[in-house]
C-alpha cells in the first residue's frame, strides 16, 4: 500500500514551510558567526609562534650546532618567501615528494643531527608541552603570505602523490562508511554550524587551503596540515595518520593543486 | 622561559593605542590532557603596563581569561619613542616583563 | 571489540545477493597505500581500513553514477540485514533519543570504549527546531513524526534508515548505524521516539 | 542592522529556545581548589560584588559593551568595554554561568581611557556582566552571548 497522495502533498508543503523559517533562522545565525570570526581582527596568537619560530630558525643547535638558515625548502638554501606556496614537490636529495613538516625534518635531522625522533617527541603542542615543528611551520608558512599557490607538479613522483590523495578523497571506510569526499565532496554543506568546503572544486580547496595552518581557538594551539588531517580521519572512526606518511602527504598534494592559484593568507585562526 | 609578550604600542592623535598577545597557556585546573590526566590550574593573575615609569594600567585575571591572553588599552600622554614596559605574574609565581618602543 | 568487518555475516547476506566481481577493485592500489600510512591507536584498529564490499563500490562510484545492476544489489544485500526490533516495538524513550542525537561521540581512538556511542545527528540534520547547532548535509527532520503519522510503511522506513540506510539509498552518506553496530537496538528505539513521539521537541 | 538582529533572536529566545548545548568539559561545575582572591573564589555574581564591596549597581546605558551574540567556541569570546561615566576607575567582567563568575578586573590609572578589550571563556551560552566603578558609585549592563557546539567528533 503505497503513501497515498494526499499525504505525500501534506509532506511537500509541511517541509516548504520549514524551509522558509530555517532558512530565516539560518542566515542570522552564520551572520552572527561571521561576526565574532571578525572581532579578533588581525591579533591572532599565532603570530607568538611565528617569532619563535623565527628565533628557532635562526639559532645553532643539535650536535652540529647548527642554524636552519641553510635549509632548502625547493627555492634554494635558505629562502623561505614563497616557498609554502609551491610545496608539496620532489627533493633529489631525499628523492621523496615532501611537504612543509617532513622538510623541515629532513633540514633539523641532516643540519643540525637532532635525531627524528627527539625533534617529533612533541609533534603537536598541548598547552606547556610546545612544538617546535609547529612553531617553525608557523614562521615558514607566513613567509608565503600574498603568494599564489604554484606547485611543480613535473615530476613522475608528484603526479603519484597527486593521484593517490584523490584517491584516498574518497576511500570510504570504519563503522561509519565516511570517506573525506562525505563532508566535502558537495557544495553549501555543513555539520553544526561548521561550514564545509568542497574541496573537490578550486573556489573550495582554495577557501580551505589558504588558511592552514591556522590558530585553533577552540585548542589554544597553532594546528599544521599534517595536524587537519589526522584529526579528520580521527574523526573518521579511522586509525592513526601516521606523520609524514604517503596518504599525508597525497592528500597534501591533492588539496593544494585543488586549491592552485589561491592567495596563501596563513597562519589564519579557525574555531 | 616563557615566550615574549607580542606588543602593538602606537600613537593615535593624543593617544597611544596598545594591543598585547601573552602566551601563556590559562589553564583552569579543569582541563584533562591528551593522556586523560588533569591539567593543574596556571593562570596569569596580575598585569600592569607602565610608560616610563607612569603606571597606565592594572588588572587582575582568573582562569577564565582566555588561553594565549589578548589585551587593549589607550592611554594618553605618551609619544613616540617613549618606552611601553607589560609584566605579568601568575599562579606559579612565574613574572615576564617585556618593553616596546611606542611607534 | 566490535568486529566491524564481520566476515560472517556480512558475506553471507551479500553471497546470498552476488556483487558484481568488479567491486573490490578500488582506485590503483589505494588500499595499500592506506594500509601502509595508518597505524592503530586504541579502539580504532587497522582492520578499521579494510573495505566490505559495499564501501568499496561506493568508492568506485564517489563521482561516478552507480551502475543500476551494482545499484540494485547493494540495495537487496542492505535490505537483507536490516532486523526489525526484536519485541516488535518501534518506539522507545524520546529524551533518551535526544541525548543520543545530541552526542557526537563514539568510536573515535580518543574516546572511552565504555561509554555508549552517541548517534551525532545533529551534525548533519536539522531536528527540534530550539536547536540552533544543526548540519545540512542531511535533509531537515524536523516535525518528522508530526508529517508522517505513525503507520507501520512510516515506522518501518524510518527504522531501515536508521539500521542500515543503504537499504533504501544505496551508497547513501548516511551511516549503517544498526548493520554496523554502531548503535544498540534500544538506542535506535529512542531515536526513533524522539522522531515520531508527539511530545519529542521535534514535533513541537 | 544590529538592533534588529538582537531582537530577532530575542524573539527566538521567547519561543521555548533552550539554551545553545553546552561546550563539552570546558568548565564543570566541579568544587576545586578555588582562588586565594575571594572575588576570583565567588560563584555567583552578588558573592563576588560583595566581596568587592560593590552594592547592587545600577543598570546604565553609558556603558558601551561589544560582545558577540554567538560564539562559534566558549574558549574565547572577544568583549570590548568602553565607560561613559565620568570619574570611572575600573570596569569588572563577570561570566554568569561560569563556574567561578568573576573573569577580570582592569584599573586606570587619570589619563587612561576607561576602555578595555579582551577575550574570555564562556562555559555555555551566558549572561556576561560589565561593572563599572566609579566615584559615584557603580553601574553595569550585560550582553547574552549564545555557545554553540561545533565539530564533527563532538
Amino acid at each position: 500500500m503505497n503513501t497515498p497522495r494526499a499525504t505525500r502533498r501534506a509532506l511537500l508543503v509541511g517541509s516548504l514551510l520549514l524551509l522558509a523559517g530555517a532558512a530565516q533562522a539560518e542566515t542570522s545565525t552564520q551572520d552572527a558567526i561571521a561576526e565574532y570570526r571578525e572581532m579578533f581582527g588581525d591579533d591572532n596568537p599565532a603570530e607568538l609562534w611565528q617569532s619563535r619560530g623565527e628565533a628557532l630558525w635562526h639559532t645553532a643547535r643539535g650536535p652540529k650546532q647548527a642554524n636552519l638558515t641553510a635549509c632548502d625548502l625547493g627555492l634554494g638554501p635558505g629562502v623561505i618567501e614563497g616557498a609554502y606556496a609551491q610545496l608539496p614537490r620532489w627533493f633529489d636529495d631525499t628523492q621523496q615528494v615532501q611537504d612543509l613538516e617532513t622538510r623541515l625534518v629532513s633540514c633539523v635531522t641532516t643540519l643540525q643531527g637532532i635525531p627524528r625522533e627527539e625533534f617529533l617527541k612533541v609533534k603537536f603542542g598541548d598547552g606547556e608541552k610546545k612544538s617546535e615543528l609547529e612553531a617553525l611551520t608557523a614562521y615558514v608558512v607566513a613567509a608565503s603570505r600574498g603568494k599564489p599557490i604554484a606547485l611543480p607538479m613535473q615530476h613522475p613522483a608528484e603526479q603519484a602523490a597527486y593521484a593517490l590523495g584523490k584517491a584516498a578523497f574518497s576511500y570510504r571506510a570504519g563503522p561509519h562508511d565516511f570517506a573525506c569526499a562525505t563532508c566535502h565532496g558537495d557544495a553549501g554543506k555543513r555539520i553544526r554550524l561548521q561550514e564545509l568546503p568542497q574541496l573537490t572544486t578550486a573556489a573550495g580547496a582554495r577557501e580551505a587551503y589558504t588558511y592552514w595552518p591556522a590558530y585553533r581557538i577552540s585548542q589554544g594551539e597553532l594546528r599544521t596540515m599534517e595536524w587537519r588531517l589526522q584529526d579528520c580521519f580521527r574523526q573518521q572512526r579511522l586509525p592513526q595518520l601516521k606523520f609524514g606518511s604517503e596518504v599525508a602527504i597525497g592528500l597534501t598534494m591533492f588539496l593544494a593543486k585543488n586549491a592552485e592559484g589561491g592567495t596563501l593568507a596563513a597562519p589564519g585562526i579557525k574555531r | 622561559m616563557s615566550d615574549p609578550m607580542r606588543i602593538r604600542a602606537a600613537v593615535k592623535g593624543e593617544k597611544v593605542e596598545v594591543k598585547i598577545l601573552m602566551s601563556h597557556v590559562m589553564e583552569t585546573g579543569q582541563r584533562k590532557d591528551a593522556e586523560g590526566a588533569v591539567v593543574p590550574a596556571h593562570y596569569i593573575t596580575k598585569v600592569t603596563a607602565s610608560c616610563n615609569g607612569r603606571d597606565v594600567l592594572s588588572a587582575d585575571w582568573g582562569p577564565s581569561v582566555s588561553k594565549n591572553p589578548y589585551l587593549s588599552f589607550r592611554f594618553k600622554g605618551g609619544a613616540k619613542g617613549d618606552k611601553l614596559k607589560v609584566t605579568w605574574t601568575d599562579t606559579a609565581g612565574d613574572s615576564r616583563s617585556d618593553e616596546v618602543s611606542i611607534g | 571489540m566490535i568486529s566491524l568487518r564481520l566476515p560472517g555475516v556480512l558475506a553471507a547476506s551479500l553471497l546470498a545477493v552476488s556483487l558484481p566481481l568488479y567491486a573490490a577493485e578500488t582506485a590503483p592500489d589505494a588500499a595499500a597505500a592506506m594500509q601502509r600510512s595508518f597505524e592503530a591507536k586504541k579502539q580504532a584498529g587497522m582492520d578499521r581500513l579494510q573495505q566490505d564490499e559495499v564501501q568499496a563500490l561506493c568508492t568506485r562510484y564517489t563521482t561516478a553514477t552507480l551502475p543500476a545492476e551494482a545499484a540494485s544489489s547493494i540495495q537487496q544485500a542492505s535490505l537483507a540485514t536490516v532486523k526489525p526490533p526484536s519485541d516488535g516495538q518501534y518506539l522507545g524513550d524520546y529524551k533518551a533519543g535526544e541525548q543520543i542525537a545530541q552526542t557526537g561521540t563514539g568510536l573515535q581512538s580518543s574516546d572511552d570504549p565504555a561509554k555508549p556511542n552517541g548517534g551525532n545527528c545533529y551534525a548533519c540534520h536539522q531536528l527540534a527546531a530550539s536547536e540552533l547547532a544543526y548540519g545540512t548535509l542531511g535533509p531537515s527532520l524536523q516535525h518528522y513524526g508530526k508529517l508522517r503519522g505513525q503507520s507501520p510503511e512510516m515506522l518501518a522506513l524510518a527504522w531501515r534508515k536508521l539500521y542500515n540506510a543503504q537499504a533504501d539509498v544505496p551508497c547513501s552518506n548516511m551511516p549503517r548505524f544498526g548493520h554496523q553496530k554502531i548503535l544498540t537496538e534500544q538506542q535506535l528505539k529512542d531515536l526513533m521516539a524522539f522522531l515520531f513521539d508527539p511530545a519529542s521537541p521535534v514535533n513541537q | 542592522m544590529m538592533l534588529a538582529r538582537r531582537r530577532f533572536l530575542q524573539r527566538l529566545g521567547h519561543t521555548g529556545l533552550a539554551a545553545l548545548t553546552i561546550t563539552s568539559g570546558l568548565l564543570p561545575r566541579v568544587v576545586r581548589a578555588a582562588d586565594t582572591r575571594p572575588a576570583f573564589a565567588a560563584e555567583a555574581i552578588a558573592d563576588a560584588l560583595k566581596a568587592l564591596g560593590i552594592a547592587n549597581p545600577t543598570k546604565s546605558d553609558a556603558i558601551r559593551f561589544k560582545a558577540p551574540d554567538i560564539a562559534e567556541n566558549g574558549a574565547a569570546v572577544p568583549v570590548e568595554v568602553e565607560s561613559t561615566l565620568p570619574g570611572t576607575r575600573e570596569i569588572l567582567l563577570l561570566v554568569e554561568k561560569n563556574p567561578h563568575v568573576m573573569s577580570a578586573s582592569f584599573s586606570f590609572p587619570d589619563g587612561t581611557d576607561a576602555y578595555v578589550a579582551t577575550r574570555v571563556k564562556v562555559a555555555e551560552s551566558s549572561l556576561i556582566h560589565a561593572v563599572v566603578k566609579t566615584d559615584a558609585g557603580a553601574f553595569y549592563t550585560d550582553r547574552l552571548v549564545k555557545v554553540t557546539l561545533g565539530g564533527c567528533g563532538g
